[in-house]
Formats: C-alpha cells, structure tokens, sequence
C-alpha cells in the first residue's frame, strides 16, 4: 500500500472539511484525524510559532512515512500552522485513511503525539498585560534533544 | 567561503537579525567553535549564546552536534530546544 | 467535565467540517474524530441500512454518554446514516473534544469499535448483477446478541 | 389491549410488512409465544420465523429476552441480529 502523503506549514487556516474529503476519496474504509486548538486561560491573547521551514517540513514528511510504514494508510495528512494565532484557532491537522479503522485511528495518534512534543516548532506565549514569554522544551523533550546532540 | 547563519525565537530576538552571511576564520572547525566565534562578538550575540547548553543546530536541514565539522556547509541553523507544536 | 452529547440517526449526508467546528468551539484542546466511508468492490452498486429509530438512538446515545463518564471529554458527536448509501459515500461521524488528546483519540475508537461491530443496524448489500442480501450477524456480534437474549 | 408489531430488515421482507396492530390472546404470555402465535399463521410469518435462534426482540426501546412477558406492551419489534453500521 502506497500511501498519499501530504504535509504542509502554512500561516493560512486548516480547511478541515476539504483535508478529509480529500482523504476519504481514497478510498478506504475509514478517516481518521485529530484537529488542535489553541488553548485560552491564564490571560492568553495570542500563540505566535516559528519553524524552520527546511528542518520542519523535512522531519514532518519524514515522520508522516514513518507512520505509513508503520501501519496500512491509503493516506496521510499532517498540517501545522505558523505565525500569529488566537485562542480558538486551529494549529495543527493529522489525519490518516485506512481500511483498518484501528490503523487510521493509531497513525493519528502516532503523528500528533510526535507534533505536539517533538517537533521543530517554538511558541511564544503573549498575554493580556502586554508581556511574553517563549514557551521552554519540557524535560522530555529536551531528552529528546539530548539523544540527537550526544550521537557525535 | 561564507555561510549562511539562520538565528530562531529567542536566539534570533537577542541578535535582532534572522539571518546573517559571515566567514569565520579556518580555525573555526565545528558547530561548538562557531558558536563560541559568533558569541565572542559581544553584545546581542553573547547574551544569546551564554547558556551553551540551550543551543540547538542544524546544517542545511539535518540537526548537527556541536563536535559536527562546518566545513562546506552553506546554510547553518542555531536555535533554542524546539517545544512541539 | 459535562459533555456536550450530539447523536443522531439521519438519511442525509454528513457535514464533516461543521460537525468538528461546533466541538471544536467547545474550547478544548482538541477534537479527534471518525468518518466511516461505504467500500466498494466485489460488484457492490448500494449498500442499505435500516434501522429502529427508538432503539438505535437510544443505545447510541448510551454508548456516548459511557464513554463520557471514562474520558474528561467536553463534548462527543456520533451520526450514523440510514437508508441507500453508495460505495464512496459517509455512512458514520464519531468525534470527541477534549483538553487531552489521547482521551478524544481513546473515546473516538470506543464509540467507533461498538457502532460497526454492535450497533442496532442491519444492512442489506446491492449488486451490479441486480441481486441482493442482508449481511449476516459475524460470530462475535451474535455472542454479543447471545449475552442479552440469555439474561432471562 | 392491542399491541403494535414492528419488522425489520429479512423479517419484514418475509412477512411484507414493516408494521401490524396485532390482538394476541390471554395464552400468549411471553415474546417466545407471541412469535409462535405469529408464526403459526402459515406463509410469510412462518417463514419469518422459521430460524428462532435468529429472533431478537425488542419491547418499546430495550431489548427483551424470549421469556420475557409481554403484559403491558404497546409496541414489540422483532427483528434478526444485529449487525453493526
């Protein structure tokens, strides 16, 4: 099974409606996805994210063949947003057709537990009083980043 | 010949540049010896650079250890640990 | 946590994007969710499902309520069509919004696993040859059955 | 008191209807007679019921064993396994 990748970074809005139309004309059996929210509270006014266009994409696709190879998909689609968001909108698509309602549902998983807490983005977190702060790599993320910067 | 450095979040706002072209010295063999060239500028590129620990790299699109060799690398990346999605 | 329960058993398609926009306007992290999609092959020209409007709504709306009370969920979607469905096109929607990925992912494939495999619904499958015939109950279903029919 | 008999999927085609209003008598206790009651009116509702290992049954919105009594019910569906959407 040859699975139809798409992956993308865009500051533009996630059009949920069409991604999995386009997924569910693969064919299979079933659609799976999982649709991130900025999360408000805490005086929140705005999420503000930057990549590395190269390094993100490149490990975003890498890890989205990983996941096809893992399980059986027809097709996979992962989209992160960048820049300036709002509590409310949307961040981050990952979605996965299959036959097998269990493989679409445990490549989603896969994929968003990975972009939620390993993947090349930073956030800043900017609040009602007019201050900001970049969120800092939790632990298990900066082990994450220790495993790649103790190879050499 | 020159590289190419991209600076990300809190790195690139202590330098206040996203991007800059240098070409540093022959000395200057890894990841490590780059930081600490650029760090020794002073001002915005020390304090960006003062906790070693903090800083990430990343030559072309492949992540880099401080030990990797620079050497032919045409676009090097230094960043804070990425924090996911 | 009280969650926003929506079941419904219609004829008409399903608006995927609207459906994950009103549990996505639940405020919660995330929305993980299900489409199920009629397969073709094997000469199938219609699939159609009948159903018991007084008990299929009910036992859904009870599978959706227990999956509540196991996942902190914000709110949970589950519509099922009935009538004659094509290869291609929706037949089920499941979707939960939670503040934790995992319980919406979690919650989805329980609410998913007992629609296709235990729901009230019985489906009769079309050819192109002009023949017919009702899918019959799998073993596990009719242990499924058999465990209700023996509490006498 | 009547009692309103709802089919579905094979055994509505068998018998040819999706609904009847049916008066069973005072010896029809249980959903196990009243599908025998049905059954022995010959033609499609004895082909309906032919297989009583395949009858579910349901009275109002929950469903009933065959022992179950049918006292008090207004509206009884019979209908084979189930089979998932």
């Amino acid at each position: 099974m040859i699975a139809d990748i798409r992956v993308t970074v865009d500051a533009a809005d996630i059009d949920i409606g069409a991604e999995l139309a386009r997924l569910e004309a693969l064919g299979g059996g079933g659609v799976a996805s999982f649709t991130g929210v900025v999360r408000g509270g805490g005086g929140l006014t705005a999420l503000e994210l930057e990549h590395h266009p190269g390094i993100t994409l490149a490990m975003m696709t890498r890890i989205a063949e990983e996941a096809a190879a893992r399980w059986p998909l027809l097709g996979m689609t992962a989209i992160h947003r960048y820049g300036r968001l709002a509590p409310g909108d949307r961040i981050v698509l990952v979605a996965a057709a299959s036959p097998h309602r269990a493989a679409a549902l445990e490549a989603t998983a896969f994929l968003i537990d990975w972009l939620k807490t390993r993947a090349p983005f930073w956030k800043k977190e900017h609040f009602a009083d007019g201050s900001s702060r970049w969120v800092e790599a939790r632990a298990a993320d900066d082990e994450a980043a220790a495993r790649w910067s103790t190879k050499a | 010949m020159p590289i190419e450095i991209l600076y990300f979040a809190g790195i690139r706002e202590a330098i206040g540049l996203s991007a800059e072209t240098v070409s540093p010295p022959a000395d200057v063999v890894t990841i490590a010896d780059l930081v600490g060239w650029l760090a020794a500028r002073g001002g915005g590129h020390a304090e960006a650079f003062a906790d070693r620990a903090r800083i990430r790299a990343a030559i072309g699109s492949d992540f880099a250890d401080p030990g990797t060799p620079i050497a032919g690398a045409r676009e090097i990346a230094l960043f804070p640990p990425v924090t996911g999605g």
